[in-house]
């Protein structure tokens, strides 16, 4: 019996590349008066909603959807969370 | 980073630097160099900058002429006179490598660094056009890499309010793993306001621009280096993020302030950032420079004078400015939000001097790393495979039973069919001044102001060169002049950019030899000197060298704007007439490689002067008004170009009847030659029926076979021979082929 | 009369519309740097087409917090007339001086084309020297500009006519092929309720010249100035 | 005193809202093999570290940049997560 696994995949640009639209959006928060920020940075939130028979198998199965297709790892980075739909 | 305490052979080796290199500079300094002496070194003298294996080949390239204001190799870009005070910047770059690997960064950052390139000499950036080659698109990852960096090319050319206008795509398998992504920046300037990237006066003031510096893509312009990265590789991706719209407030700061007198010279900091920018304006001024590292600002923490030094963070600019006008600099940079940050002065001494506050880093006169650079003549060898591919007899290849079929075929293939899904992401119109938009045998920008436009495009085919190099040079500047003179331009001047493979390899080198030779000669005899351009060498994929793939970008100018021609048939009863002749040549053709899958044979012949004359009687009846549309005939051969000036004028397409007797040539020719043979210096034209006998007089002045084809007419490209129909076709099927060679009907 | 070009860091159709109100139109017509807090003394005011701030968050987002932004505003409650052009149109949006929000295109890519507008509204300032029906070649040139709103909005829009164009096709037909984006109902160009504020995201200063394919833009900014003009007398 | 938190914010389009680039990814994805999607969506994760007084504080802050700027509610919904810097 397959279950249904919803993960959320959270992207960013590697530490140490620059992240112009991070740093732009920072800029425009101070200007709003939010001073107290040491960093804001940007990147890409992907919800996927997957059938899987175990837990493992739907992290397995995401990890390799990030290697091939979600993320490029020259430039990006990710995270995820993966649990059971309830 | 941490600096390696000393300097073994391994480490030079690592930098790309040769033992007798190193040995070189040993000898010049009269000491060994430090480690961050060592990285000025091996950025400055990698091929990128120094040009050391392809220096005294492009030397063979006519660089003067009567409109060439700078000459190439002078300044970042060479410079074209178009009249009334107006000047002409531009030039092309690769960018295949990091397109590779991230073709939408890959690709975005080379057209910042092109952009860059021309608005340092103090010209506003108004066109750019892009000339890019994938492997097959049947693959996924070429897809991939395909959109990506049309993506990439559209999101930084659009953000930066700069028309892409231009541009080709070919598709081949030759670039399987390396795709090509040259992108040409054109601008306009006033004469007297370029701006040289020269630094001079003792004791002005070399202030920073722009982005903070990073650890981007460290010594991208040198080496690859496994032995010095190891632990550090995941902070120094060789790809870096581009940033359009710090490059925007650049572009307008630095116009700006031309605008106030204060530059002294101006250089942006591309391939070998810091490195390059202070020791090449220093070595153009005859000066020298000290600059502080410690005031340079920067991304990250921790980072070394090496680092600084050879770091390739995008959207930086070096600006000399006359001393004590510092705060009307300030000004103008405060205005766009733009730090200028004063990080040293020039000086008389001839050296490049490198601080970090008190420490003296790096001392080197700057002669060595410019001048001094060394250069080698590799060493050539004809490649075998010519023999075994040069000679197919026609003979043996199959005519087509249908060539209904072999029309369509070609129609859809995506090196053919229409670049619409392309073109369409960039923004061809800002600026408004696209007079003539993509599609068309090149781009025409309008002078505002003025009567006059610019004729745009670029062009290149890597099989002809790869089976003829010599002739495939010939042809690429011949067909982008052909381009030019079919809108109503004169053909003014080329860039261009050599894309090769390993020029250590005996055979890659006799390749670009014969290219540049091919260049040379048809820029001399077509009087379109060679005002600037690029070299990439080491494009290779696991089966070897990409095919020779040299792209040239060419300029004309259209004084009046009235003498403006598009290449689509207009009206009905219109005669059509082609200008040059046919030979039997299907050698190299898209229709042997793509019906036949043959990659062979003795590509078509190109007499130049037979060129030049083509192009003088085209240009003299389009002047005279006596024609209603001119089109070359390139790949895919007459019956694509027919098709072509049937159908690209989306929504007025206009069919026509060509009958086959009608070529002096059709007896000894066979069909499928005739049809989709690519033989070069032809144009096909159409006009009124009255002007014929005047059209057919200038050209037999200027000796150029001018045969009446048939007529415009109807809403299908029927071609018969003695009555007998050979292909026959409605324009809507024609069409709907050539618009989803590329698209697959997603819209 | 006197137009106003707003000029955002990254604006780039800010020279674009200047040309077309000076050289083409003989009007007056100013830049107006963002960081301005005053706009006294025009009659239109023209928030031009590009990427300000690169687009970087959303289309419009920070470039709405600019200083210029609130004389903006005031200036179209008092009336004054407003044209968001692409961008501008985004940044209207985001200020809240128009309903709505841009969506990424549907094809998810950067189109530029002509297309074809319909005229929906001709009682306005923007467009009295238009029919109603009347279609209009004028270039799209974005990568976000598929309008967005809820029902409810929308209701609103229509209820008070304040849907100025939509996008058809040649003969003045709504066919999907013929909605570039998949903007919601058609919509190219909307104003507010008061009629003072259009956005539009097709560029009419690139289409107010024959040469350059179309004269149709032309329509607007003229018809903006006989508005103007009419008002004085 | 001041304390140093990290924020993630996570910014989806509204639900019932059709997302085209969550279904080209899908789309993608079920051409690479993966069929057992029934869903992906696409967004944004800004990360932004900033200085408050408490966890209190500093959550107040990051939702108002969130209503002011960092979401637009016409189009988007938002959740977030936040603690302090270890
Ligand atoms: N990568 C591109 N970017 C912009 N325009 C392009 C691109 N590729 C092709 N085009 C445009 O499409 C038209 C047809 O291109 P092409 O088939 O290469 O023409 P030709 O064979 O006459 O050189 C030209 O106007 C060209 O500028
Ligand atoms: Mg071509």
């Amino acid at each position: 019996m397959q279950k249904l696994f919803q993960a959320k995949v959270y992207v960013s640009l590697k530490k140490g590349l620059a992240d112009p639209q991070g740093s732009t959006i920072k800029e425009a928060l101070e200007s709003l008066g939010y001073r107290n920020l040491s960093e804001v940075r940007f990147g890409k939130y992907i919800e996927v909603k997957l059938r899987a028979k175990t837990k493992k198998g739907a992290e397995q199965k995401l990890k390799e959807m990030c290697g091939k297709l979600l993320v490029n790892p020259i430039i990006e980075e990710y995270s995820y969370h993966i649990e059971e739909e309830g | 980073m941490k600096e390696p305490e000393r300097i073994t052979l391994d480490l030079v080796r690592a930098h790309g630097l040769t033992e007798e290199e190193y040995k070189k500079i040993k000898d010049m300094l009269g000491r060994d160099p430090n480690f961050t002496e060592l990285g000025i070194f091996s950025v400055m003298w990698s091929e990128h900058c120094s040009y050391k294996s392809s220096k005294p080949l492009l030397r063979m390239f006519p660089t003067s002429g009567e409109n060439i204001l700078i000459k190439a190799g002078e300044e970042n870009a060479g410079v074209v006179d178009i009249g009334e005070g107006l000047a002409v910047v531009m030039k092309m770059e690769s960018h295949n490598h990091p397109s590779a690997v991230e073709p939408f960064q890959g690709a975005a950052t080379g057209v910042g660094g092109i952009i860059r390139d021309i608005f340092t000499m103090g010209a506003r950036p108004i066109a750019l056009l892009d000339s890019l080659r994938f492997g097959h698109l049947g693959n996924g990852h070429n897809r991939y890499l395909f959109s990506g960096v049309v993506g990439g090319i559209a999101a930084y050319g659009n953000c930066m309010g700069i028309p892409t206008v231009g541009g080709e795509v070919y598709f081949d398998e030759t670039y399987e793993g390396n795709p090509l992504v040259n992108v040409m920046c054109v601008g306009v300037a006033r004469r007297d306001n370029l701006v040289k990237a020269r630094a001079g006066g003792l004791g002005n003031p070399v202030l920073y621009v722009g982005a903070d510096t990073g650890r981007d893509g460290l010594g991208g312009a040198s080496f690859a280096s496994r032995e010095l990265t190891e632990e550090s590789d995941k902070d120094r991706p060789a790809v870096q993020i581009g940033d359009p719209f710090k490059e925007k407030l650049l572009l307008e700061a630095c116009l700006e302030l031309l605008n106030t007198g204060v530059v002294v010279g101006m250089q942006d900091m591309g391939a070998a950032g810091l490195t390059s920018s202070t020791s090449e304006t220093a070595s153009r001024g005859n000066s020298g420079m000290r600059i502080d590292l410690s005031l340079v600002p920067r991304r990250e923490e921790g980072m070394i004078p090496y680092e600084l030094m050879l770091s390739e963070s995008q959207e930086r600019m070096l600006v000399i400015i006359k001393r004590g006008k510092e705060r009307e600099t300030r000004r103008v940079f405060d205005k766009w939000d733009l730090h200028a940050v004063p990080i040293g002065e020039v000086t008389d001494d001839g050296y490049l001097t490198v601080l970090d506050k008190d420490r003296r880093v790096a001392e080197i006169p700057v002669k060595f790393l410019t001048e001094d650079a060394p250069v080698y003549m590799r060493e050539e060898r004809e490649p075998e495979y010519l023999g075994k591919i040069k000679d197919v007899s026609i003979s043996t290849i199959p005519e087509p039973q249908d060539y209904d079929d072999v029309l369509k075929i070609l129609l859809a293939s995506p090196t053919i069919s229409s670049k619409r899904w392309v073109y369409e992401q960039y923004d061809y119109m800002i600026r408004t001044d696209t007079v003539l938009r993509p599609g068309g045998d090149a781009a025409v920008i309008r002078i505002k102001g003025t009567e006059k436009a610019i004729a745009l495009t670029c062009d290149g085919n890597g099989r002809y060169c790869f089976l003829d190099p010599y002739e495939g040079g010939k042809i690429a500047v011949a067909e982008a002049a052909r381009n030019v003179v079919c809108v109503g331009a004169k053909p003014l001047a080329i860039t261009n950019c050599l894309n090769f493979g390993n020029p250590t390899k005996p055979y890659v080198f006799w390749q670009f030899r014969r290219c540049v030779e091919g260049i040379a000669d048809a820029c001399g005899i077509l009087e379109t000197p060679v005002s600037g351009g690029n070299v990439s060498f080491y494009n290779e994929n696991p089966k070897g060298a990409i095919d020779p793939t040299p792209v040239v970008g060419m300029l004309g100018l259209i004084e009046k704007m009235d003498f403006l021609c598009t290449p689509w048939f207009k009206k009905e009863g219109d005669l059509i007439i082609l200008l040059g002749e046919c030979r039997e040549e299907i050698g190299g053709s898209e229709y042997l490689q793509l019906i036949h899958g043959l990659k062979a044979g003795q590509i078509p012949r190109l007499d130049l002067e037979r060129e030049r004359a083509v192009q003088n009687t085209c240009l003299e009846v389009i002047r005279a008004h006596l024609v209603s549309s001119a089109h070359d005939c390139s790949e895919g051969g007459l019956a694509v170009t027919l098709a072509e000036c049937c159908i690209s004028n989306s929504g007025k397409e206009r069919g026509a009847i060509i009958e086959l007797e009608a070529f002096p040539e059709i007896l000894s020719i066979r069909m499928d030659a005739l049809l989709f043979g690519e033989t070069q210096s032809r144009i096909l034209i159409s006009c009124h029926p009255r002007n014929f006998l005047q059209i057919q007089r200038v050209a037999r002045r200027n000796k150029v076979p001018c045969a009446r084809l048939g007529v415009v007419t109807g809403d299908r490209l029927t071609i018969r021979r003695i009555k007998k129909r050979v292909l026959d076709l409605s324009l809507k099927e024609l069409g709907e082929k050539w618009r989803k060679g590329l698209s697959h009907g997603d819209d | 009369m006197r137009f106003g070009v707003v000029v955002f860091p990254g604006s780039n159709c800010d020279y674009d519309c200047y040309y077309v109100v000076r050289d083409l139109l003989g009007e007056e017509v100013d830049f107006i740097w963002h960081k301005e807090r005053r706009v006294e003394g025009f009659d239109c005011l023209i928030l031009p087409g590009g990427f300000s701030y690169g687009d970087y968050l959303r289309t419009g987002a920070i470039a709405r917090f600019s200083p210029i932004m609130r004389a903006v505003s005031g200036f179209a409650a008092r009336g004054g007339l407003v044209i968001g052009i692409c961008n501008g149109f985004q940044i209207l949006l985001e200020s809240n001086l128009l309903p709505g929000a841009m969506m990424k295109n549907k094809n998810l890519r950067f189109i530029c084309r002509f297309v074809n507008i319909r005229v929906e509204n001709n009682l306005t300032s923007f467009t009295n020297l238009c029919q109603i029906g009347q279609v209009l070649k004028v270039p799209i040139a974005h990568i976000d500009g598929s309008y967005y709103a809820d029902h409810e909005i929308i209701g609103t829009l229509k209820e008070n006519n304040q849907i100025i164009f939509r996008y058809c096709n040649e003969e003045g037909g709504l066919a999907q092929e013929s909605n570039p984006n998949g903007s919601k109902d058609f919509i190219a160009g909307i104003s507010n309720r008061q009629g003072n504020v259009l956005g539009l995201m097709p560029h009419p200063e690139r289409a107010s010249e024959s040469i350059l394919g179309s004269e149709d833009g032309r329509l607007i900014f003229e018809s903006v100035v006989r508005a103007v003009k009419g008002r004085v007398k």
